[in-house]
């Protein structure tokens, strides 16, 4: 019982977390002090952190261009992240990947892909490791909506099917990829079809849609299914249908939908809904939540004051990393 | 003339050429009601309609492999790709259906289509969002390959790439997106391919620059002119064709040669135009060439790194000054 | 009647017409007058018969490796095909094509493509010619099972499905892509479902299977397709599952499969079933067929005769049509 | 040392890598029971079986994309993709995956795979099967491009390349599968990357060769001494590292640079070699530079034409013949 408790009390913390490292984030970039592209989390929080609850430490991810809740969800360093975005040389990659390609490899992150729909066939690739080296480590292949109309959708998902590779493809459908949305009745659309999951019928595997909203959900589904690819029952497709709160990537003034559907959206927020169902189930308090968001809160300040603190990276790094164990 | 950024040079060549031929559109991602992710398009969709300005879904696949369709069928498809970085996902559709298409079917078929790609480094966009692309597409046989460096090229090289029978690669560079000059208004203002500009004359050595480096190679020249070097800038504006003439005529009179472009070096277009003057021009060269580009590794997000990954004109001058 | 009945016997002779041509390219393959590769569609005729015949004069067609079938059936001047195959200056594509790029693009064929997969966004972007220059033209897209799994596939089926276009994607399912079987219960698959058409429904189409060996049923399947595009209802995926005689190319051992499984097949050969038809429903007799046969062997013997007769190419015409309408 | 033919080499350098390391395993279209479109993984799946000799669907862009995947987590892929005009297939997974992914992620990841990858013309197979893309990838920073001329080379580049931490694009070219040679038995024998190879000596002038032009090049050179002229005739072996040291010192001895590859020649890698040396060897030079290489038009597939388009040891005597 306690310890159900903490697991979803951890459940919460990690969505805060994220809520509280992306809004510093945002903040930052306004500033000035972020450069480059910027992709928030904001609004999906349930995703990652219902997705990566159900994997086990040897397990394997891929993320994308909208990864920082991915790698926080998975356990990566506050600090070395922000340092990261910042572009400094105490960050994950040396400064040299920023917000887009940031990663712990060491967590079993196969890279955050700033290439929309690249990390499927990774995903698969590193199934085929798991038959290879006889592990059971399973991959969750995070995806967006519109990455499901790339070839790489296509093809990874028909060879994991074939080779039936443990792996569990996570489609974040947020409803839209920039400014297209994923379906529409009339007009312009990504595709065609309502749910992402009705495309899981063209690889004979299973797919299944669920509130993305609701962490204990996305848990749910995502726990059976890396269960299921962990005893050799091969990949599945789980869409968790959310919504993103910014635009698509910092900057966009999201001309392309209007304010009712984020005002609807942001009534569904993923926070308040879970924190409600802890405190019905006398899991957590007032007192409790806020000294936990404070906590949270102070754990991201000092991981900004690292970021700002840090030294920029030696220019002597630019050609470094280019190989593997030095020079060609 | 009008003054036009580099950007708005090239939505109005293209809303003229829409506006002349009915058979010319626009297709790509968040082409529409966006604007195009740096805005070129702009408004496009509100004045030719979301049937000639398409929105596709993510799949530059089909993106090219529908344009080679369209424009096998009659139409005229712009299509664009939002990062030049990206342009390996459609390599196949480019190299083994728009390139070859003529050459397979004995000349029956052709291929009038313009891929439009924002090119370059310079907005701490990382290693897959600035790349320079374009040197592979010059060892396509079949292709046109298009670089304009100021507005006025833009319009220009646009229009004629629009008008053109055969497939163009039109490279644009972020970092001038947003760069003015004069543009003629005429709407037949066409620049040729496989004519080169010299953007300055002088005789002590010769800068054959791309894009972006024409204008870094234009500042480094005023500031080595105020030490009496008198550096000739040489833009190519398109790589295929190729103004060999115009290369070797002015390596002929300064006898130095400075290749600039932002390319990671090996394999770069850069190493084509040395490989060019080193068999053609050989005798004229008192000096070993030099290529000013970036070095063989990705970009780098730091914004510290990215500065010292891309050769600017301090770079420039400091190899000019080796040399003369 | 009567026109119907000449409309019938126009099948049947497109069919012996395929059959003929490419036992007379099987033959002098054979005998080393023929370079490069050879993707021969004995056994297919009933597909691309039954397909083209469905079209008119103002439609497109897209072609494969395997393209002969498709260009006979298309109307495709025989003689021209013989002399590209054999290489000379007198065929369709002046020599430099051969057999895997042989087109005659004043039938509405946009190129026989030696890459797989990579006529399906081709026939989509002929479907968008149609509504730009707002005609009523319909491209039928032939593709293999093994195309199918290619990403291109994938992208070109859902662009057809969100623009509406008017395409009729023909899947000709011979059971194989080269050494790979299209599906089976266990062991090496390219896809792990029976029906290629099942796939139909990852993009919100009409997806049909058919006996591709069936001339009659697939001409009724594609010219309902073709109608449903030419009145603006969007794209269809129609499956024809068929069966390749020859090995992938001529000179495969075909180690991959069994003769019980060809000879299962050969029983089904669309000629004589077809045959049956037309002669229980007196549209021919053995006279008529006898007489049609031998008609049509002399016009390939003709055009063979022409093709051995033609001369190579001036090489000259090197780096000619590099460029549409001469040098760079 | 044993006689093997340049195909067997191959197989018999994945045989013996599979031998020593368990998690080196090979994918590819027909690599299986087919044996390999050339036949190069021959019997391989019934000495290893059908989980370490992967036939794959026709899935070019997932066999790079999972081969970058599976590299990361621990096991070592040899892909195999059918034809080198294919490349552009999976150009993005090779480009923006198997090449950044290291610096991307600052040297936490690497990427140990191979992908061989059947080169060049010759057999009448036309526009779409007959393609020469190694220079593409020699411009793309984090990848080893290989191209082994003769049957020891291919064995000893190809197990250096399975043992190599980084992504190597390995090129073999169709023509060379059934050369013969005596091919080392050691199971260590390993041919280090970067290390250009002397075919022949000579005093009068340079060819560097890549590929099965290595073997034409040695044809020319036969014939040429017989009319007095001493060509020397160096192979790089390893395009990207690129020995640049052992070009340079011949062309300083000999005084006369000719490059011969079967690429189209411009933006080739016979363009990259003529760069290095107008830039570090110019005063070297005695003569102008030249390329023999393909034009640039894709490959015609009439015999007539495709020998008419193909360079080959005449082709090289008669441009050698004008340089001395
Ligand atoms: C191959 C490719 N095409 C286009 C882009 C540009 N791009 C970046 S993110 C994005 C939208 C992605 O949509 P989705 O997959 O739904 O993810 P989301 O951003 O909604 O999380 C696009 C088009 C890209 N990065 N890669
Ligand atoms: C992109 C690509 N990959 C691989 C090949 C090699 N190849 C030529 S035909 C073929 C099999 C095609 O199978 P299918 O689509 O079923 O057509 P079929 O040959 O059975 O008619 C393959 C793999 C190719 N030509 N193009
Ligand atoms: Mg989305
Ligand atoms: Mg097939």
């Amino acid at each position: 019982m306690k310890e159900a408790n903490e697991k979803l009390k951890k459940l919460l913390e990690d969505m805060l977390v994220i809520r509280e490292f992306e809004t510093t984030v945002q903040k930052h970039f306004a500033e000035g002090e972020i450069p480059g592209f910027v992709h928030l989390y904001l609004g999906e929080e349930a995703v990652a952190v219902g997705a990566c609850s159900a994997l086990t430490e040897n397990d394997y991810i891929t993320s994308t261009h909208r990864g920082h809740g991915h790698l926080l969800a998975r356990g990566g360093d506050i600090k070395k992240m922000m340092a990261e975005i910042f572009g400094k040389a105490t960050g994950y990659n040396k400064g040299k990947g920023g917000s887009m390609h940031i990663a712990d490899v060491s967590l079993g992150i196969l890279g955050a892909n700033g290439i929309v729909g690249a990390g499927l066939p990774i995903a698969a690739g590193s199934g085929i490791t798991a038959q290879i080296l006889d592990t059971d480590a399973v991959t969750i292949c995070f995806f967006g909506d519109g990455a499901s109309n790339r070839g790489t959708f296509h093809e990874a998902l028909n060879m994991a099917s074939v080779w039936n590779l443990p792996v569990v493809f996570v489609c974040e459908n947020n409803m839209y990829g920039i400014s297209m949305p994923q379906y529409k009745t009339e007009g312009r659309k990504g595709q065609n079809i309502k749910d992402v999951s009705d495309r899981a019928v063209a690889y004979g595997i299973s797919g299944v849609t669920v509130d993305g909203n609701d962490v204990m959900a996305v848990n749910e589904a995502v726990t059976e299914a890396v269960k299921k690819a962990r005893q050799g029952g091969g990949p599945s497709l789980v869409e968790c249908k959310t919504y993103r709160w910014r635009g698509h990537f910092e900057g966009d003034p999201t001309v392309y939908r209007s304010d009712e559907e984020l005002e609807q959206w942001k009534k569904k927020d993923p926070i308040p809904r879970f924190v409600k169902i802890l405190k019905d189930q006398e899991v957590i308090d007032d007192k409790g939540y806020e000294s936990l968001r404070s906590e949270v809160k102070s754990r991201i300040d000092e991981a900004l004051q690292f970021a700002q603190d840090s030294p920029n990276p030696d220019p002597s790094e630019l050609t470094t990393d280019v190989f593997y164990g030095g020079a060609e | 003339m009008k003054k036009l950024s580099y950007a708005e040079a090239l939505r109005e060549a293209m809303a003229e050429e829409m506006e002349r031929d009915g058979s010319v559109f626009i297709m790509g991602e968040d082409v529409g009601i966006f604007g195009g992710c740096f805005g070129v398009t702009g408004n496009l969709v509100e004045r030719f309609g979301e049937d000639r300005v398409r929105d596709t879904p993510i799949t530059e696949t089909a993106i090219v492999g529908s344009a080679v369709g369209a424009a096998m069928t009659g139409s005229r498809p712009v299509a664009e790709i939002m990062f030049a970085g990206f342009m390996g996902v459609p390599m196949d559709e480019i190299f083994n259906q728009a390139a070859k298409m003529c050459y397979m079917t004995g000349g029956q078929a052709h291929v009038p289509m313009v891929i439009r790609v924002p090119n370059g480094a310079g907005i701490g966009a990382a290693a897959q969002h600035s790349e320079r692309t374009e040197a592979w597409f010059t060892h396509i046989p079949g292709l046109k390959v298009v670089y304009p460096s100021n507005p006025a090229d833009a319009k220009g090289l646009l229009k004629s790439a629009i008008r053109d029978e055969n497939p163009v690669i039109f490279f644009e560079h972020k970092i001038l997106y947003n760069h003015t000059g004069d543009v003629p208004e005429d709407k037949d203002f066409l620049i040729p391919f496989g004519k080169a500009e010299v953007k300055r004359e002088g005789s002590d050595l010769t800068i054959v620059a791309t894009g972006i480096l024409v204008s870094h190679a234009l500042t480094a020249a005023e500031k080595l002119a105020e030490d009496g070097i008198q550096v000739e800038v040489i833009d190519p504006r398109t790589l295929v064709p190729f103004d060999k003439e115009a290369v070797l005529k002015s390596v002929e009179k300064t006898g130095k040669l400075l290749i600039a472009t932002e390319e990671t070096k090996r394999g770069s277009v850069a190493s084509e135009i040395a490989a060019v003057v080193a068999e053609e021009g050989l005798f004229y060269l008192e000096q070993p060439i030099k290529r000013v580009c970036a070095p063989d590794a990705p970009v780098p997000f730091s914004s510290v790194l990215e500065k010292a990954y891309l050769p600017d004109s301090e770079k420039i001058i400091a190899a000019v000054k080796e040399m003369v």
